[in-house]
């Protein structure tokens, strides 16, 4: 496995990209508040999630340096997403399956005061 | 690379260790091993979405009529502000990399200024909560009172309370929890398919809002920590000459930060 | 050692239905696919086990370090070989998975006219509810008969499990789990609690009772019967006690979701159409099995009825126990 | 591979008996305790471990005697629930997980890789100080009354019972990050520091096993700490989310925490796998077979423990979609292991096999690794697993995985490197004999257990069913059989220490670059930059004497 060796030393971001990215942030931030106000059913989150999505990676590819720095720390970063991606899709798999089986709004404990 | 080989004390780049050859497989070792603490911290942070996954998807209920208890206002702010700190903080990177050591020190502080201010409108949102007896799994116990003032607009009066009775309970299945009566939604916005009262459970909305919420708080004071650790390096004249590896590697660490709250904000306080 | 262990119990595999020196006597109507599958994977275990102790033993013995024998060299890799000992194993473990997931579906599914037991596990006992609403320690079930469990835990995780019909499922509070199995021979079985729960764990047991034909029915009938074991009004304050009664109506004059039992038997009462009754046995007997004809003013009509559930003989010890209650004599008439 | 240079030539032959190295470099208990050099990390480590390991021996000695009669023997059932309790703690968190990484690893990673250290030694000894602090509060957690939810903290009880559940789990959250340090450091070292002519492909296999092992420690067990942290919240805060008195789901939890504790198990045996494959070449004097399969089923065993999650819970209650999907998988992580296995055995094919005490644990680790690994068959699949899951026979199979594979290899790993770490041999003689007893003794405790657990023995349990008897004394005899064998080994290991042999540089033949440095190795490693041939050519060293060990050929040398 050999990686891939790119410049020497590390990668200066020019101000102005910084500061774009930093305004592109700011105005998805607002956009997802906006969205947010408007009922579109389940769509909301995924629109939501998909803003968050969006704002998560122009974090990593510039203010992380992801886009200029060694691949091999995009594929740390997109292999960990993977294994958290298996955990919480096994994890719903069954959790949905057997919902059925709970007795709803068991909680005991909930109302003895 | 076999020059410098054989022992310590032999370099002349005093950031260099003895076991490496150059400082160039130093700070690619330093980064490689932040971006695997990167990825553990992923995976930590993983148990909680996927405890919001697992209730979410199986009790929508409880997270829409929860929704409403938020600050999406104070939300957006501090997303806002966090923001504002992630771009202090690249800004920092860039200016240490190019040995700006005044310029890295004004970044560096107000990185923490932004992080203290986030702090702050966290705990006026912890404060309200707990004003209101919103709080995790069996401190669930939330105020009629309390509620009619509860977020940014007045609230109308609160409806009469459920009927006073318990409800009857002869059989096996034990009764459900009994929903905060008289708790007002919040009158705003277009969506009016909150219901009247309470769906069952609601205490386990507040645990998930707690704990994701605090334990991003708490990395929130831990980088606090280390960029305080940050300034007084830089105060002491130690980053710059091709010498950036820890700011580069804290700031890798705060965007992270960052990123978890991008997510946190929607799912938490934007709910539909 | 282990080695001759494996073979021996491959022999001892030949003669299944009788408790071997492996699995426990096969006594539900999944424990003889159960058992097949279990000495199948024991066969192609011991299959692979042989192979390959046997091989290490003869690359051992037969190429053992001599003075002056060099190794040989010999290829250093061989895909062909690479591909069939990974093709093999995979096919074999495909083809066990395929019958245990078959078994598993069969463990799980139970046949639509099963007779339905209630199971309720806490620390550290077992308590079976018959649909007539008897409550035993013990498990008792008809020979040949679907058996479906219903199994809540009011605290831990506890775990149903009878070896003999190779039936294991966890109790877990705050759902309903569900087990079943069909027994196939008459007899007395062991039941464990198979998730440690704390001090008592091991000595959760309880036994599951297989009748004969027409056993069950008899057994039911007989241990229902509380009268032959208790005086009428120790059996209506038992069933006060334990079907439910209680959650509502208390016995010292406090006011809970249904009206007091004390001092009710004998006096008037008001009823919601505004109308006053005396509260004799028609009307108790009334009430338990039509419970919403006649609501005590003040009241909701939330009580379910009980027809069916209790026999006429426990109304009866019922009503004397409401009697007993009111202090009226003892010597009340029997119907 | 045919006419490489070998490695490091020439240089090494001279054995600084006495001189400079790494145990005399400094002295005093501060240049321990606060050293970065991982050789002296490592031997911490061992030592550490090597006494947890004791700890939690003589907590399985107390267990078994306990069981020597139904009822009570010695104790009573809650102290025989704590028994096992910590038992179980002690050997997964302080000893099983780091035991191999940590302290062979710690030594011999570097050194193979010819460097002076790993990447980041100050996290390494963190890594270490963590290990301590972690294993303070799980003393803790037993001299304050000790814990009784066994190591597998299952909500809701973890949550009710009145015993040490918080330091025990602060504990076990702790030692996770200690571990997940060995593993980020490894992945670092391996990347960034290999020398020159050593690519990925000419790495030791006992590499290829610490890196797959490192990448499931990174990325496991972080969903252990916060498992253990939600346990913590929910026994101090009652968040309610494990707890289904507070309206929770305690399968969630058990979702949790399988999803680190089943790869867990591969940290544990995957690094015993790797000492397996170089125990196997070196003493076979052959060339490892299949070395690339061997490589990529480290890598395999890696991903796929990752999916197999679920099998604890096939009768939880777990939906029927999800037993099927994780019954399917665990199937699949069979398989590399048996490649292995398969790969060893073509290894020793036409090679002039030693009996060093080294390869008897090689050998013992095939015979009863298979044993563990078959028996999983049976738990794999879910129809019989129905009837074995909680009994003796689940109980056998992962002491013969556990016991049977990584405790066995660890001995194998120690006693092949201990002339490494400490530049002494010990008697041969007493190895072979502790090595026979813990063989016999090992599989009469456990193989009985099989036969119980088939027929239905609950585990966890203090009293038991008179017909159960017979299987139960047979085990805690051989319980006492293996103890013995393990009090032989200390005794002849110390006496190593003290008065053994000095150590040549190679005692063993090995073409790997730990051994083209003196015995102990000195403060730096290596007097000169190394550079790195084919870690399984044995062609590159010659036999001299007992005294001198193996040395570099020096035909064909060029560098």
């Amino acid at each position: 496995m050999a990686e891939v060796r790119q410049t020497p030393g590390t990668h200066v971001v020019p101000l102005r990209i910084l500061l774009a990215v930093w305004g592109g942030l700011l105005f998805l931030t607002w956009l997802t508040y906006a969205a947010s106000r408007v009922d579109l059913g389940s769509l909301n989150l995924w629109i939501a999630m998909g803003i968050a999505t969006l704002k998560g990676s122009l974090v990593l590819l510039y203010f992380m340096h992801l886009r200029w720095d060694k691949r091999f720390y995009a594929l740390v970063f997109i292999g960990t997403l993977l294994f958290v991606t298996l955990f919480v899709g096994g994890v719903l798999i069954d959790t949905t399956h057997y919902q059925s089986q709970m007795i709803p709004g068991y909680a005991p404990e909930m109302h003895a005061k | 690379m076999s020059a410098t080989h054989g022992g310590a004390g032999e370099h002349h780049d005093p950031h260099l260790a003895h076991h490496f050859e150059t400082g160039e497989q130093q700070a690619d070792s330093a980064k490689l091993g932040m971006w695997i603490f990167l990825a553990t911290e992923l995976l930590f942070f993983s148990g909680l979405f996927c405890a919001y996954a697992a209730y979410r998807a199986n009790h929508p209920e409880i997270f829409i009529w929860s929704d409403q208890f938020l600050d999406k206002t104070l939300g957006g702010l501090n997303t806002a502000i966090l923001i504002c700190s992630s771009l202090t903080m690249a800004w920092a990177v860039r200016a240490a990399q190019l040995g700006k050591r005044r310029l890295l020190a004004v970044l560096l502080t107000a990185t923490m200024v932004f992080a203290v201010a986030f702090l702050g409108v966290k705990g006026i949102e912890y404060n309200t909560k707990w004003k209101h007896g919103l709080l995790w799994g069996k401190y669930y116990h939330p105020h009629v009172e309390a509620a009619a003032e509860h977020g940014a607009e007045p609230a109308p009066a609160a409806p009469p309370a459920a009927s006073g009775k318990a409800p009857a309970d002869s059989s096996e299945i034990p009764p459900s929890a009994v929903g905060p009566a008289g708790l007002a939604k919040h009158p705003r916005g277009p969506i009016s398919d909150i219901p009247e009262t309470a769906p069952k459970n609601v205490q386990i909305f507040f645990s998930i809002y707690f704990i994701m919420t605090g334990l991003h708080g708490i990395h929130v004071i831990a980088g606090i920590i280390v960029i305080g650790w940050l300034l007084r390096r830089t105060l002491g004249g130690e980053f710059g000459d091709g010498y950036a590896t820890p700011v580069d590697n804290v700031g890798l660490y705060w965007h992270l930060v960052d990123i978890i709250w991008i997510f946190l904000f929607p799912l938490l306080y934007l709910i539909r | 050692m282990a080695t001759l262990l494996h073979c021996a119990l491959l022999a001892l595999a030949a003669a299944p239905g009788t408790p071997g020196l492996l699995m426990p006597k096969e006594a539900s109507t999944v424990a003889p696919e159960v058992d097949h599958l279990f000495y199948m994977v024991l066969g192609i275990s011991a299959f692979f086990f042989l192979l390959v102790v046997g091989i290490m033993i003869y690359f051992v013995v037969r190429y053992r370090y001599r003075e002056g024998v060099p190794a040989q060299k010999t290829a250093t890799h061989n895909t062909a070989l690479e591909v069939t000992w990974t093709v093999i194993p995979l096919t074999l473990a495909l083809i066990i998975f395929a019958y245990g997931f078959k078994g598993f579906i069969d463990i799980v599914t139970p046949p639509a006219n099963a007779y339905e037991v209630l199971v309720t596990a806490q620390k550290w006992s077992w308590q079976f509810t018959y649909p007539n609403g008897y409550v035993d320690k013990d498990l008792h079930v008809p020979v040949n008969t679907p058996v479906r469990l219903v199994m809540q835990s009011q605290d831990v995780i506890h775990s149903f499990y009878v070896p003999a019909f190779r039936v294991k499922r966890d109790v877990v509070p705050g759902r309903y789990n569900k087990a079943w199995f069909q027994a196939t021979t008459p007899g007395e079985y062991q039941l464990f609690c198979a998730e440690y729960c704390g001090t008592g764990h091991s000595t959760m047991l309880a036994k599951v009772i297989v009748h004969r034909p027409g056993g069950f029915e008899k057994w039911l009938a007989d241990a229902s019967n509380l009268l032959k074991t208790m005086s009428p009004v120790d059996a209506g304050h038992h069933l006060y006690e334990v079907r439910g009664c209680k959650q509502c109506h208390s016995i010292d004059g406090s006011g809970k979701t249904g009206p007091t039992f004390k001092g009710m038997f004998g006096h008037k009462v008001v009823l919601s159409t505004g109308q006053t009754i005396t509260a004799d046995e028609d009307y108790v007997r009334q009430s338990i099995l039509d419970p919403q004809a006649k609501v005590v003013a003040g009241f909701e009509p939330v009580m379910p009825t009980f027809q069916g559930r209790l026999s006429d003989q426990d109304i009866t010890s019922i009503i004397q126990y409401l009697k007993s209650l009111s202090g009226s004599s003892q010597g009340g008439k029997e119907k | 591979m045919s006419s490489v240079t070998p490695p490091g030539a020439g240089a090494a032959a001279a054995v600084a008996v006495g001189g400079d190295s790494y145990l005399s470099h400094d002295k005093g208990l501060r240049s321990w305790i606060f050293t970065l050099d991982h050789k002296r990390i490592g031997i911490m480590y061992l030592v550490a471990i090597l006494t947890s390991f004791f700890l939690g021996g003589v907590f399985a000695l107390l267990v078994r005697t306990e069981l020597w009669t139904p009822g009570r023997t010695i104790v009573s059932a809650d102290t025989y629930n704590k028994l096992f309790t910590l038992h179980g703690a002690v050997m997964i968190f302080l000893v099983l997980i780091p035991s191999i990484p940590a302290s062979i690893g710690n030594f011999v990673l570097p050194l193979m890789l010819g460097a002076k250290d790993v990447a980041l030694p100050r996290l390494n000894l963190a890594s270490f100080h963590l290990y301590v602090v972690g294993a303070i509060f799980l003393l803790a957690a037993i001299l304050t009354g000790g814990v009784d939810t066994g190591w597998t903290f299952y909500t809701p009880y973890s949550v009710t019972t009145g015993t040490s559940v918080i330091l025990t789990t602060l504990g076990a959250f702790i030692l996770g990050f200690s571990s997940i340090f060995t593993g980020l450091n490894f992945i670092v070292t391996i990347h960034k520091m290999r020398p020159k002519g050593m690519t990925f492909f000419r790495m030791p296999l006992m590499l290829w096993s610490l890196y797959a092992t490192a990448v499931i420690q990174v990325l496991a067990t972080p969903v252990l700490g916060i498992t253990l942290l939600l346990l913590i919240a929910e026994r101090t805060l009652g968040i309610g989310i494990f707890n289904p008195a507070l309206g929770g789901d305690p399968l969630l939890f058990q979702h949790f925490f399988w999803f680190y504790s089943h790869p867990a198990v591969y940290i544990m045996i995957l690094p015993a796998m790797g000492i397996e494959s170089e125990l196997i070449s070196v003493f076979s004097r052959k060339h490892i077979f299949g070395y690339k399969f061997i490589a990529y089923s480290s890598i395999a065993i890696a991903v796929f423990g990752f999916l197999v999650w679920g099998h604890h819970m096939f009768v939880s209650g777990q939906s029927g979609l999800a037993n099927m999907i994780f019954s399917l998988l665990t199937f699949s992580v069979a398989i590399p292991s048996a490649v292995k296995i398969f790969n060893w055995l073509a290894t020793m094919y036409k090679g002039s096999i030693h009996f060093d005490t080294p390869m008897l644990y090689a050998l013992a680790f095939i015979f009863l690794f298979a044993i563990g690994g078959l028996t999983g068959l049976f738990l794999g699949a879910l129809a019989t697993d129905v009837h074995l899951h909680d009994t003796y026979f689940v109980v056998a199979h992962f002491h013969y995985t556990m016991f049977g594979g990584t405790v066995i290899a660890f001995l194998g790993g120690l006693h092949y490197w201990w002339p490494k770490f400490f530049g002494r041999k010990y008697s041969e003689r007493w190895g072979k004999i502790a090595a026979l007893l813990i063989f016999v003794g090992f599989n009469l405790t456990f193989f009985t257990q099989f036969v119980m657990g088939s027929h239905g023995m609950p585990r966890r349990y203090y009293n038991y069913l008179p017909q159960f008897t017979p299987y139960h004394q047979a085990s805690t005899i051989g319980s006492y059989i293996l103890a013995l064998g393990f009090f032989v080994m200390a005794g002849y290991l110390a006496h190593s220490l003290v008065k053994g042999e000095r150590a040549p540089a190679n005692p063993w033949g090995a073409a790997t670059l730990e051994w083209q440095t003196s015995s102990p190795p000195p403060y730096y490693n290596f007097d000169h930059e190394m550079t790195a041939g084919d870690p399984y050519d044995l062609d590159t060293v010659r036999f001299v004497s007992p005294a001198e060990g193996w040395v570099p050929r020096t035909e064909g040398a060029t560098s």
